[in-house]
């Protein structure tokens, strides 16, 4: 996955340079405040199509709460957010899922007491055929079990039943369900906050393997993480967040581990560093 | 109870929950069996057909406030939404002469507005259930005492006699209205387990911000929860003219307490997303054994309450010593 | 083979009724028969009373006395037992239509109210009277006659006992009492409030003449004031003598309760219903008789009163 | 209200509860300066003093439910327990002619052994605290019949006469359970808020897994809390003598819904770990002042209890969206 | 921090050859089951004074459920624990507290609505000075407060305020308030269950600079991680979790990372690799 200097964001699905296609999602001035504390300081976000973009940053720099904007999941006090070049001003998931992002939230959003296959397909459940149980949504749980023991499969989590609740999986199974979930159904984009925090190394690299199809599918990823290997496996182009705000967009190609941690922890300056290490 | 906004009880167990309405059924035979060893008259197919006469309306209602707390919710006003449909299906009837259809349809309106009208101050305004729904008490008691002039409507004779119509199975005459909540019952257990919204009432009490970042729409569930209770609570009131023969302004003061009574013995979580329907049925009809044994031994009626209070206990305790074990 | 004979009262909280069962419990024991005994939840409980009725013809009695809650909800679950041979008697208060049941053994509650509303005015002689009442709760029909009794007895023009509801004419402050003592209390505390000058009280039971009484005494009028009630407990006969009440109407539960059992042994026994209305009558009890005003003594009331 | 063995409801909110008593503060002085408006005879140090002695009993008995609520129980009990205790009270000074304040001690354990009651079956059996103070009503409200054999039992003139005395401020009389009931509030306030047995109240109604994780005994506490409130509705007994001058058999029917009605409208979850016991002082003055205002306006009951009803959720609503302002 | 082929745990606080000293825990045959689910079976475990031990495995491999079973928090079904060599069993985790142990759960048992300083002293609060201030437990806050932010000034998070809801802090925050209470209460053992999952670099590195120290104050540390480059980093030894059982325990001293997680995967059985791989 080397890729020339000059054209940042290289991998197969990728396209084109800053302006030939327009930005998928663009945020400019995010601001959030929590009472004194302000989550969100100014903070701008881009994301090109068919890109993976990994978002980096100490504990508390306010990365989950870009997401949680980027999703609806919070409203921002201030800023604007757009899609496909067109401002959107989502009051809630809701909009955000109509627009086809799919979200994994760190705090996994999931309802502990319902099984693995509701949860995966909760707020999208298969119905069974037929004009009537369409009307009154009659579900169909066997398609349901098989089709999540399809999705899951993929991850090859040790997980015996997908009618087993989610309170009874371990950290990380229920990190695969959340993961499982969002690749699944995405139609626009997808963000991961820390989706293998809680992962074995097999498991974490069965999630990485899973976001390159996603992205080979031709939908852009935006991945959270603290792990650093798993990010430079990946990542196209690296967002490092500082203090609620965006530092620099990194070129992983180019620019090294230590000095991304560097510029992540501020003992490096945006500034100091090779206009190429830089992605534009 | 808390404000929707306040996120979600992400509530994990070592001990898993048994969401089975088996403990709660051990508790029903173990009594059932208790009193036939009391009363000879206990164990009679008659007996049974009026513990369930005796049910319908608090079971029925117990379905909507099964619902209502799935959803981490509780409702105080259901008996006296009861009180006010009764009321508008008798006046309607009998004093403005309706057809028996309409105003019985109208009494059904009225319940589900009322309803509606709880679940919208909770979901628009952000009030706890039980607020709102204490609040609403007064005003709908307000409300029957003043649309019926504190006077009980007596049904004609002829009025709605379709509904105190009984049937013959093995010789012991049951009502149409017994019958009609054991359907009810069924019908919201598949509801429950079958549909895509009743997963979403289950996990709205399980997790609401789950539920809410999965991209359902909370307040329009809440919204239709409340409403489709307050429409079981017309249904109540359609069975409460059927067994008293008549509407009256002093009903709907206890079905409250009753009905939450039946929906905790059955093993649904007051905290939400844990439950079964039909173990609020099997609640239902523990208390109307304990009364029925408890009159045909002959207890004086304060020694009743005394040991209805120790029996309820008890048959908790059954259901949680059955659940350990399993 | 013991004559099964149920009784269903109100509440099992109001001493008026437990002493009611326990008259009867003595009569049942007397005449060896089996007493069964239910109550409803609170007053008004009507499918309580409903439930009670049906349990007790399920457990083979063939006398139910009740004390209706309902006198209009009730008829249907009455008349389904009459239809399975039971007989059933009024206790205390009638239902409507009175046909509906085989007797009723009673006091009349409005005459009761006109006694005391009698009393009160002539105690007044000339003063200009401040009334507040505090009542049962809304739309009790006992509350209601005992309530417009008294009215009508203290001359309030155009109350009779056919006014369906309420009458507040020439009433400063009309409170809920619920008949509880804490409740009369907090009622009469805001009346007072409400119109310092009340000299006059009319309370629907003797436990919501004592609550009265408190706040009076709190605000440092008991003297002043004039409480009339109804009931003849002993506990409220001895606050008449004690001067708490002026006047209270006394009715007689035990007599309802015993006349009620013995109808029942005797329909047991040779198969005759009793029929009709009894009235077990109503005295007027006070120590400050007023000529014009037929009343009896404190001693008298101890000597008749239900309770201890 | 669950199985204390089903474990920890990790809430998680964006939008920050706000735990000040700010919110029901002012619904508060809406409501007084409302009824100022409406009837001069309203903000006067005598009303004043008068709701304050009203609110004396329900308040006392509030407090020990705001203890329970916080560790996400419930307590149906209380009232019952109260009138038990008050009966206990009066039947030895009187009856019995125990020293008074040998019969106020007899009358404290009393209460204190029947909550603990409550507890043990809570904790040891792990049943939900609804059912188990729902059975321990009826069991009281029968204990209460039995004992008293339905007869009141006044207090003698020269009896309590010390609870009876009022002092004088401003002019006007106030009343020692006043006062006393005001201290209880203070204290428990203190206690809940700087020792670390009440933070731990706080931390077993948030999560009681990370309670029992961190070593605390959550059996232990929960008892105590049962027990210590038991011993609050003892307190409360003491007071209602003071009020009404006697014991009454028909005490205690109400004071459950009455005080978690206070507890809810002084804004602290049913679902526990959240609120704040001052607020729960607010919330009955709140209604006291409803009750007392509306008198004063001399409004027929009826439209008081719809009235009421109505107020009740403007009030709460008023406390919503001064948090949302915040 | 290299070390001779024979002695395995050779970090300075680490004890002497097995035997010489008593193990400090060890617990043999624990068997765990849920419903179907067997999250232990047949587990063993052992522990030296002073030393690091690494548990490692696959997700739902079972890890959090031995740690449980060691800290009290689950009772398992059959095996034994033994602590200094005398068996224990522990009904609660009062019990395990009583004994100095200390842990981290991987599901960190917070209080969410109470401040971090509550949340640290949870249990046991620093009381007032003075013998009334004793019996009535009146707290000092502003002592908590103070030594509260000591506590946690230790791993630098950009945290505000200790008076601050946990409810409010980001996902690495709150972990690092698990860690740091654990840290500094343990008067025996320390148990930690992924504490480094949610971290970013800097602040896991503070983590484990943390564990280092609290190992050379004498205290041994269990430490559950899917970070292989953090076990190698400060592991003396590294217990490998596989099914529900302990497969083997491997000197990491020796093995290569890639041997490590082929024996955590099953691609590498224990019993093909050299001896002195294994730690004994
Ligand atoms: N609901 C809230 N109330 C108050 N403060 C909040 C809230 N949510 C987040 N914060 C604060 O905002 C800041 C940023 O939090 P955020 O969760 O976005 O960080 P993060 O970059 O995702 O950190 P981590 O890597 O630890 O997950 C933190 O200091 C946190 O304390
Ligand atoms: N309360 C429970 N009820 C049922 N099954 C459970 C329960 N707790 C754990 N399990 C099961 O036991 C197995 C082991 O779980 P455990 O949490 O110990 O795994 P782990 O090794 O810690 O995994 P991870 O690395 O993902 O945290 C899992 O398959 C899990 O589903
Ligand atoms: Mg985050
Ligand atoms: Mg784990």
């Amino acid at each position: 996955m080397s890729a020339p200097f000059s054209s940042p964001g290289s991998s197969p699905g990728s396209a084109a340079a800053p302006g030939s296609r327009p930005l998928v999602m663009e945020a400019r001035g995010l601001v959030k405040r929590y009472g004194q504390v302000v989550a969100m300081n100014g903070a701008d976000f881009e994301l090109r199509p068919g890109e993976i973009m990994a978002v980096i940053g100490d504990n508390g720099a306010g990365k989950s709460s870009l997401i949680k904007a980027l999703s609806g999941a919070v409203t921002p006090d201030e800023g604007q957010i757009f899609l496909e070049g067109r401002p959107v001003a989502f009051r809630s998931p809701i909009d955000a899922r109509r627009e086809g992002i799919e979200t994994v939230y760190q705090d996994l959003a999931v309802a502990p007491a319902m099984t693995i296959a509701e949860n995966l397909f909760l707020g999208r459940e298969i119905l069974r055929p037929g004009p009537v149980a369409k009307l009154l949504k009659l579900i169909d749980r066997k398609k349901m079990l098989e089709e999540a023991t399809r999705h899951m499969q993929g991850l090859q989590f040790a997980i015996k039943s997908m009618s087993q609740p989610v309170e009874t999986l371990s950290g990380g199974q229920r990190q695969g369900v959340a993961v499982a979930r969002s690749a699944a159904f995405a139609r626009h984009v997808v963000i991961m906050d820390e989706p293998t925090a809680a992962l074995g190394v097999r498991e974490g690299n069965m999630v990485l393997d899973l976001i390159r199809q996603v992205r080979d599918k031709g939908l852009p990823v935006i991945l959270i993480s603290h792990n650093m290997p798993h990010v430079f496996e990946v990542a196209d182009r690296i967002h490092v967040h500082r203090m609620g705000r965006r530092a620099a967009i990194l070129n992983p190609k180019v620019i090294s581990m230590a000095d991304t941690v560097s510029v992540m922890t501020g003992a490096l300056r945006p500034e100091d560093l090779s206009p190429d290490m830089l992605a534009g | 109870m808390t404000q929707p906004s306040t996120a979600p009880p992400a509530k994990r167990s070592f001990h898993l929950p048994n969401f089975s309405t088996l403990g709660p059924l051990i508790a029903l035979l173990v009594a059932c069996i208790f009193f036939a060893t009391q009363s000879d008259r206990f164990l009679t197919l008659n007996t049974f057909s009026l513990i369930l006469q005796q049910a319908s309306f608090v079971g029925v209602i117990a379905i909507g406030q099964t619902l209502i707390i799935l959803t981490a919710g509780i409702d105080l006003s259901c008996g006296m939404i009861m009180a006010l449909s009764s009321m508008v299906i008798g006046k309607l009837a009998v004093e403005q002469g309706l057809p028996v259809g309409l105003a019985i349809l109208a009494g059904f309106a009225v319940g589900a507005f009322v309803g509606w009208l709880n679940g919208l101050l909770i979901t628009r305004w952000k009030l706890p259930p039980f607020i709102v729904t204490l609040g609403m008490y007064s005003i709908v008691f307000a409300a029957v005492r003043i649309y019926s002039r504190a006077t009980s409507v007596p049904m004609p004779p002829d009025g709605l006699t379709f509904l105190a119509q009984r049937f013959e199975l093995f010789g012991t005459r049951f009502s149409y209205g017994s019958l009609l909540m054991l359907l009810l019952f069924l019908l919201t257990w598949l509801y429950l387990n079958y549909t895509a919204p009743g997963r979403h009432i289950y996990a709205l009490g399980n997790n609401p911000e789950a539920v809410r970042l999965s991209g359902i729409n909370n307040n329009r569930l809440l919204l239709s929860v409340y409403t489709f209770a307050g429409l079981l609570y017309g249904v109540a009131a359609l069975l409460l003219l059927e067994r008293i023969g008549g509407a009256s302004p002093e009903a709907g003061q206890t079905e409250n307490l009753e009905s939450i009574t039946a929906v905790v013995i059955g093993g649904t979580s007051l905290f939400g997303g844990r439950g079964n329907v039909l173990g609020t049925l099997i609640g239902a009809l523990i208390v109307g054994v304990f009364r029925s044994g408890l009159t045909l031994m002959g207890l004086d009626s304060v020694y009743q309450n005394l040991i209805t209070g120790i029996l309820i206990i008890l048959a908790v305790a059954t259901d949680q010593f059955s659940r350990r074990r399993s | 083979n013991q004559p099964i004979i149920g009784l269903i009262t109100k509440t099992e909280t109001n001493p008026f009724f437990v002493k009611m069962k326990e008259g009867a419990q003595k009569e049942a024991t007397r005449l060896g028969a089996k007493l069964m005994t239910a109550a409803g939840k609170q007053d008004g409980d009507n499918a309580g009373q409903v439930t009670a009725i049906e349990n007790m013809v399920a457990a083979g009695a063939k006398t139910i006395l009740i004390t209706p809650s309902d006198s209009k909800a009730i008829v249907p679950a009455i008349a389904k037992a009459r239809a399975a041979g039971v007989m059933v008697i009024a206790l205390d208060s009638p239902t409507e239509p009175a046909s509906a049941v085989d007797a009723l053994f009673a006091t009349n509650n409005y005459q009761a109210g006109i006694l005391i509303g009698k009393w009160a005015k002539a105690s007044m002689g000339s003063k200009k009277a401040v009334i507040a009442t505090l009542d049962l709760f809304p739309g009790h029909p006992v509350g209601i006659a005992r309530h417009n009794g008294f009215l009508e007895g203290f001359g309030v023009k155009g109350v009779t006992s056919k006014s369906p509801d309420l009458v507040n004419t020439s009433v400063v402050c009309a409170q809920d009492s619920f008949g509880d003592q804490a409740k009369g209390q907090t009622a009469m505390e805001n009346c007072l409030q409400k119109n310092p000058d009340i000299n006059v009280v009319y309370t629907i039971n003797e436990p919501a003449a004592a609550g009265a009484y408190q706040a009076l005494k709190a605000a440092g009028k008991e003297k002043d004031v004039l409480i009339v009630s109804v009931d003849g407990g002993c506990a409220g006969v001895r606050n008449v003598q004690a001067g708490v009440i002026g006047a209270t109407s006394q009715q007689y539960p035990l007599k309802m309760a015993s006349m009620g059992v013995a109808a029942g042994v005797n329909y047991a026994k040779t198969g005759k219903k009793a029929s009709g209305y009894v009235d077990t009558g109503v005295a007027l009890i006070t120590n400050k008789a007023i000529a014009g005003v037929k009343s009896n003594d404190g001693k008298f009331g101890l000597a008749n009163c239900w309770g201890e």
